[in-house]
């Protein structure tokens, strides 16, 4: 029977937390130390019956409370300062990372690549290129839990969570769901496969081949009638509507005086929840497509409208 | 000194019944006092927590909120503030007029302020069935036992299914009517405090002065409630 | 058995107080204000219950214990929707969550 | 606080009526305190039985025991029951009911009927959540997360819920009573900071028993709506927001750990004293401590959703608060320890316990302190690391704060003494069960085993084989004190009225106490834990 003591290092990011975790378990262990060594130590020089000084001083009182409140509480800022940082760093994907869809539901990971390729409860990675997943669910909470990448983020149901890392090392890790999510919580499980690149280029091609969200998300534009309003600057459309190009990552403001940032998050509710924020200076006329889009759609044209302006456009979009 | 506090506890004077584990009558009456701010503490972070959804709602859907508002009927509304906010003037008379010993009069005043609760809950009935002669009280279309979603997501579902409208506008009137109805719970609770209250107030020793403190207590806390639900619900659309 | 104690004078004032409020607070909805409509409207609410907290519920004339009670109630509530609206409000700051 | 004469046992104590009318309509704090005794135990039976099949399914990664239904019944039958059927009332609704107007020198709580009202209430919260499990069982864990619970769980839930809430008033009731009463009728002369550690964790732990179960009264009420008609607030397919129904629950519920942890935290200060023959050190920083744990546990519900989605601006405000909660718990076990520090030690069963939860708490709490680093917890949430951490804090510590305060006052409660070679035997026991239990789910909570799992990866088979045989050494330290506490109503010795020597106005009465308390109120005016100099020979019985 295997008894592992740590799990497998196998990001970028994991050395690092594994880093904070070890200076966490010496500040248990210090702790534990100055508590329980005075106790036990105390309970035995002083049990009763033992004919030993007790006479006691009186001593500072007040200057050992301050000290072992201040102790901990540097100790503490400490702790926080070091974590906080890495946590910005988890949560913060570099702009060129490889996007990959993630979809949950009861009790499967569905995934698609930016190639198109979809697999199931499986994973194939290529080995030191930042990826950055792009989540949601079809149905209640779920979490995607890499243990040897030491991340993990929940899925929900309506929205758009990500989450990033870098691969350091080929080979097969676990994929857990983390978050309990009904019958077949347990074997809502996979695995993660960090290939070479070369490899990972190999078997992009094996398969069956399906088209990338970009162009599935330009046709659905087109289908669902978004071209006809957004329409882009030389479009003619009657309505007005915003231009899309180089939306995405842009500062954008709304009714109201507030200004949003259009990542992941707001071109969802700008679909979804047209109501929710209004860009300013345009009519809330938009209509919401819950109930028109699949989550996977939903990801595709999203992927398409963060193609805008970052590429030349699609002839297809229009 | 400590002796006086200490007296024999079967000594119950007066109309109040002094309880064995208490020394004397203040601090009954004390306690009970303090147990009623105590209570309403609770209430009022029971009711928070549903201030915490409005909150939200407003906050995600401020467009929202402001339309529906404008389908609620605001004169009734406003006559209810009204009634609930006079009727607190008179429970505080009301307890007023018992601390100085006229229990008829105290008596008097209660009653009316049931009478006003019983306006306040009838008002809100008429609203409620004009509300919802509107059509406005969602979810009914929706199913009521719950249904597991096969394949087609949150979104699938929901079109194939013909379901309401998700234009969010439903969680606006949800709050509405859980508010406002937990509210009239509240109201209609004091109403029948209130009514027992003023009957036993006819013969002049019929209740304890605190009992009626308190009572009166509970419905300024009832009319509080009203005053933050009244501009919240009813006042974020009404523009000119 | 307090120090002073309210009379049916105060409580007509205040009763008074509250109507004025009452329709200062409908009026004041009639306009758009923009984002200061709610702050009028909470700001009025907030007078009317402490104008009913203080006087028809005693506690100008009441104990400094129902005083923090009293208090404590709202602080709690206050750290509620404080905490919960910091989240909200922060989601948007940065691209990612 | 001088004894006063004390007067003969038996003839007239509390126990003495035996007629079941008699224990039914009681509005006596002690016997009420005995009712809740009697019901939380038989509720912690059926809790620590889910624990058990829990555990016996574990031991296979396929979990061939049970069926995955089963398996998710019952972690959340255990969690469910445990939590707002055990601990929370533990000490507070038994301890804090029986003693606290013993130790505040009054005859009764203050308001006697809602005493008993708030004992109903939780019968009957009780026999609704078993109703729910007899219906068919709930699956949703006991944190009831939504929209699993309002849309694709079994109907039970509403069922369960209602449970729940009922028990909730039943808190509130509790709470609500036992601050009036440290308010109202304290004793004169006893003014708060002559009043025992005991009473002031039981102020602060009212305190949040009074504000935060309202917020998951509503909580719960929601959920019931949603279930019944789809209001959708929680619902994001309608507009509703998930993430809303985690900020509401876990406002109440970190404060609700403090609620299981600060009663424990008052009897160990009452054990270590007592035992110590010392005063408590620094007595003014730990009861300022325990009201700032009460107001500093509202402030930290965030550091559960550091990876739900909620902005990680957020993530760093809980974070840095979660790690100053834990300053006033520091303070205490400092000050713990320095009240050892030249007492005269002996080693009696509840002081074997109390000894047992300042290293338990002390490892939990500071466990916690890794939860609180988000980067850390980014990877360990969702993992056995947290079940490992909360179970160290509320089995580690407060189920032995409880068996300690439970022995310390046994005497006082049924008259009589347990048999105290058995006591410590079974401290011991428990003690090293508990650790072969859970210090394996640290290791295995670091590699990734996530929680809630039925099934599981072939290589923490392991560590969940050692898990199980801990907790069948740990049962056995819980049979034990069931078997020789029962034997000790019939054939232990009558106990006097201070079997331990221990100062408070508890003590001063006889064992069992009369039906009233006290002949007259006592004077408080004395100071509080008035131990004899440490240097003089302790009294012979
Ligand atoms: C009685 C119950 C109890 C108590 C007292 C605590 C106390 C603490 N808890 Fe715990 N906790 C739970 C019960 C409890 N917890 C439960 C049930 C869960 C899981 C819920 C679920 O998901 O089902 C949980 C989960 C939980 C999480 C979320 C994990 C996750 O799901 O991702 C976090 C994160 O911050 C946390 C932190 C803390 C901290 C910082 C303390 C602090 O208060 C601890 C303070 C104590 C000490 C620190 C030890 C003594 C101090 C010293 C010896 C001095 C040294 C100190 C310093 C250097 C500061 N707890
Ligand atoms: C509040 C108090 C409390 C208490 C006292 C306990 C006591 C115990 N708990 Fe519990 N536990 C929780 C609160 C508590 N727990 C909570 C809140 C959860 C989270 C639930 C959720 O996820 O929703 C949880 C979850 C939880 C899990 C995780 C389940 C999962 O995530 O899949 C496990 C697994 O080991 C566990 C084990 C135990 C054990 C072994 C004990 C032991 O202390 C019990 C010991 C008693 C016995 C073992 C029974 C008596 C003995 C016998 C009958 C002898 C024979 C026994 C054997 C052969 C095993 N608990
Ligand atoms: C009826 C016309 C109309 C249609 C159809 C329409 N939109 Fe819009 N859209 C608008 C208007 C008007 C706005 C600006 C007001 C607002 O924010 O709601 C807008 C705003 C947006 C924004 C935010 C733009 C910014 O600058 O911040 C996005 C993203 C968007 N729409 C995407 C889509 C997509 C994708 C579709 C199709 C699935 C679609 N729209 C269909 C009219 C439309
Ligand atoms: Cu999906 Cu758990
Ligand atoms: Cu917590």
């Amino acid at each position: 029977m295997k008894f592992p003591l740590l799990p497998d290092q196998a990001s970028l990011g994991a050395g690092e937390v594994d880093h904070l975790m070890l200076w966490l378990m010496g500040v248990t262990v210090f702790f534990l130390l100055v508590t329980a060594g005075p106790i036990l130590f105390f309970c035995f020089r002083y049990r009763r019956g033992n004919p030993t000084n007790r006479r006691i001083r009186d001593s500072g009182g007040f200057k050992l409370e301050l000290t072992w409140t201040l102790i901990p509480l540097l100790v503490s800022l400490f702790l926080f300062g070091a974590s906080a940082a890495i946590y910005f760093r988890q949560r913060h994907p570099p702009e060129d990372a490889m996007e990959i869809h993630v979809i949950g539901k009861q009790w499967m990971w569905k995934v698609q690549h930016p190639q198109g390729k979809r697999e199931i409860n499986e994973l194939h990675l290529p080995v030191g290129v930042p990826v950055k997943l792009l989540m949601t669910s079809q149905d209640v909470i779920h979490s995607f839990f890499i243990p040897a990448f030491r991340i993990k983020q929940d899925v929900l149901p309506g929205w758009l969570t990500t989450q990033w890392f870098v691969p350091t090392r080929t080979g097969d890790f676990h994929l857990f769901c983390a978050e309990y999510c009904g019958t077949d919580h347990s074997r809502m499980i996979g695995r993660v496969r960090v290939m070479s690149r070369p490899d990972y280029e190999q078997w992009l091609v094996t398969g069956h081949q399906e088209e990338g969200p970009v162009l599935v998300g330009a046709r659905r534009f087109r289908e669902l009638g978004c071209s006809g309003c957004h329409a882009g600057p030389l479009g003619n459309s009657v309505v007005r509507a915003p231009d899309l190009n180089g939306l995405y990552g842009s500062v954008v403001p709304l009714e109201g005086g507030k200004m949003v940032v259009a990542d992941d998050r707001y071109l969802r509710d700008s679909i979804m929840l047209p109501n929710s924020e209004i860009v300013h200076g345009y009519a809330p006329v938009m209509p919401s497509y819950q109930g028109r889009l699949s989550e996977e759609d939903l990801l595709a044209v999203i992927a398409y409208l963060k193609s805008l302006g970052k590429e030349p456009r699609q002839e297809g979009a229009r | 000194m400590d002796d006086e506090r200490i007296g024999p506890t079967k000594n119950v004077r007066e109309t109040e019944r002094l309880h064995s584990h208490f020394v004397t009558r203040e601090q009954q009456e004390d306690a009970a006092t303090l147990g009623m701010w105590v209570f309403l503490a609770t209430e009022v972070l029971f009711f928070g927590a549903i201030f915490m959804g409005y909150t939200y709602v407003r906050w995600s859907y401020p467009g929202v909120v402001e339309e529906a508002s404008r389908h609620l009927e605001i004169v009734l509304g406003s006559i209810n503030t009204g009634v609930l906010l006079t009727s607190s003037f008179i429970m505080a008379a009301g307890v007023l007029l018992a601390e100085q010993g006229r229990h008829r009069a105290a008596a008097l005043a209660l009653a009316v302020t049931a009478l006003m609760g019983v306006v306040f809950l009838v008002i809100k009935g008429t609203e409620y069935s004009m509300v919802i002669g509107e059509g406005y009280l969602p979810g009914f279309t929706a199913q009521l036992e719950p249904v597991s979603r096969p394949g087609g997501g949150y979104y699938g579902a929901l079109s194939e299914g013909g379901g309401p409208v998700p234009g969010h506008e439903e969680l606006f009137f949800w709050l509405y009517f859980v508010m406002t109805g937990l509210h009239a719970l509240h109201v209609a609770i004091g109403v029948i405090l209130l009514a027992g209250l003023a009957w036993l107030l006819r013969k002049p020793q019929g209740i304890s002065l605190n009992t009626v403190r308190n009572t009166g207590l509970y419905w300024h806390f009832v009319d509080l409630v009203w005053v933050f639900l009244f501009p919240l619900l009813y006042l974020a659309g009404h523009r000119l | 058995m307090h120090p002073s104690s309210p009379t049916l004078r105060t409580f007509a004032k205040v009763w008074g107080a509250l109507m004025v409020l009452l329709l200062l607070t409908i009026l004041a909805s009639q306009f758009d204000l923009g984002r200061l409509s709610l702050a009028v409207a909470l700001a009025i609410a907030v007078t009317k219950a402490a104008l009913i907290v203080m006087f028809f519920m005693h506690v100008r004339y009441g104990s400094r214990e129902v005083l923090v009670f009293a208090g404590a109630a709202y602080l709690w509530l206050a750290i509620l929707l404080v905490g919960v609206l910091y989240d909200y409000a922060s989601r948007n700051w940065l691209p990612g969550r | 606080m001088k004894a006063t004469e004390e007067t003969p046992t038996g003839e007239n104590n509390y126990l003495t009526k035996h007629t079941l009318r008699s224990w039914l309509l009681t509005t006596d704090h002690k016997r009420i305190g005995v009712l809740y005794l009697l019901t939380i135990l038989v509720f912690f039976v059926i809790g620590a039985f889910a624990a058990a099949l829990v555990r016996l399914d574990l031991v296979t990664p396929r979990g061939d025991l049970l069926s995955s239904e089963m398996y998710n019944r019952m972690f959340t039958l255990h969690g469910v029951i445990m939590v707002w059927f055990f601990l929370i009332p533990s000490i507070p609704a038994v301890m804090g009911n029986f003693v606290l107007p013993l130790m505040v020198g009054a005859r009764d709580v203050a308001f006697p009927r809602l005493n008993l009202l708030s004992w109903y209430l939780f019968i009957t919260g009780g026999v609704v959540a078993l109703y729910a499990i007899l219906e068919g069982g709930v699956d949703t864990g006991w944190t009831f997360y939504t929209p699993y619970s309002t849309t694709y769980a079994n109907p039970q839930v509403v069922t369960m819920v209602a449970g729940v809430f009922i028990a909730g008033f039943s808190s509130i009731l509790t709470g609500l009573n036992l601050i009036i009463t440290t308010h109202k009728l304290r004793a004169p002369g006893l003014t708060w900071f002559r009043l025992p550690l005991f009473v002031w964790t039981l102020y602060a732990t009212s305190l949040i028993l009074v504000l935060a179960t309202p917020v998951l009264a509503m909580v719960l009420f929601l959920i019931a709506m949603e279930r019944f008609w789809g209001i959708g607030i929680f619902d994001p397919a309608q507009g509703g927001d998930p993430v809303l129904f985690q900020h509401l629950f876990w406002f109440y519920s970190p404060p609700a750990v403090y609620i299981m942890i600060l009663p424990g935290m008052g009897v160990v200060s009452e054990v270590i004293t007592c035992f110590a023959r010392k005063k408590l050190f620094g007595y003014p920083f730990v009861a300022g401590a325990s009201v700032a744990i009460a107001v500093f546990g509202f402030l930290v519900w965030g550091h559960h959703m550091f990876v739900s989605g909620q902005s990680i601006y957020s993530g760093f405000m809980f974070s840095i608060l979660s790690y100053l909660v834990a300053i006033p718990s520091a303070i205490k076990v400092f000050n713990w320890t320095a009240t050892l520090y030249k007492g005269s030690i002996s080693f009696d069963t509840p002081m074997l316990y109390a000894l047992g939860f300042l290293g338990l708490f002390t490892a939990g709490g500071l466990t916690g302190l890794v939860l609180a680093a988000t980067a850390v917890d980014v990877h360990v949430t969702d993992t056995y690391f947290i079940v490992a951490h909360f179970h160290y804090i509320m089995v580690g510590g407060m189920v032995l704060a409880f068996m300690s305060g439970l022995h310390f006052w046994w005497p006082k409660i049924t008259g009589r003494m347990y048999p105290e070679l058995m006591g410590r035997l079974a401290a011991v026991v428990a003690f090293i069960g508990f650790n072969l239990t859970f210090f394996p789910q640290f290791v295995m909570g670091y590699l990734g085993m996530p929680r809630r799992y039925h099934t599981y990866p072939d290589e923490f088979q392991f560590y969940h084989i050692l898990s199980t045989a801990g907790a069948s050494i740990l049962g056995v330290g819980y049979l034990l004190p069931l078997v020789y506490l029962l034997w000790s109503l019939k054939r232990g010795a009558r106990a006097p009225a201070n079997p331990w020597h221990a100062s408070g106005l508890e003590w001063t009465v006889p064992s069992p106490p009369p039906t009233h308390n006290f002949e007259r109120i006592p004077d408080g005016s004395g100071k509080v834990y008035d131990y004899p100099s440490p240097a003089a020979p302790p009294p012979i019985d």
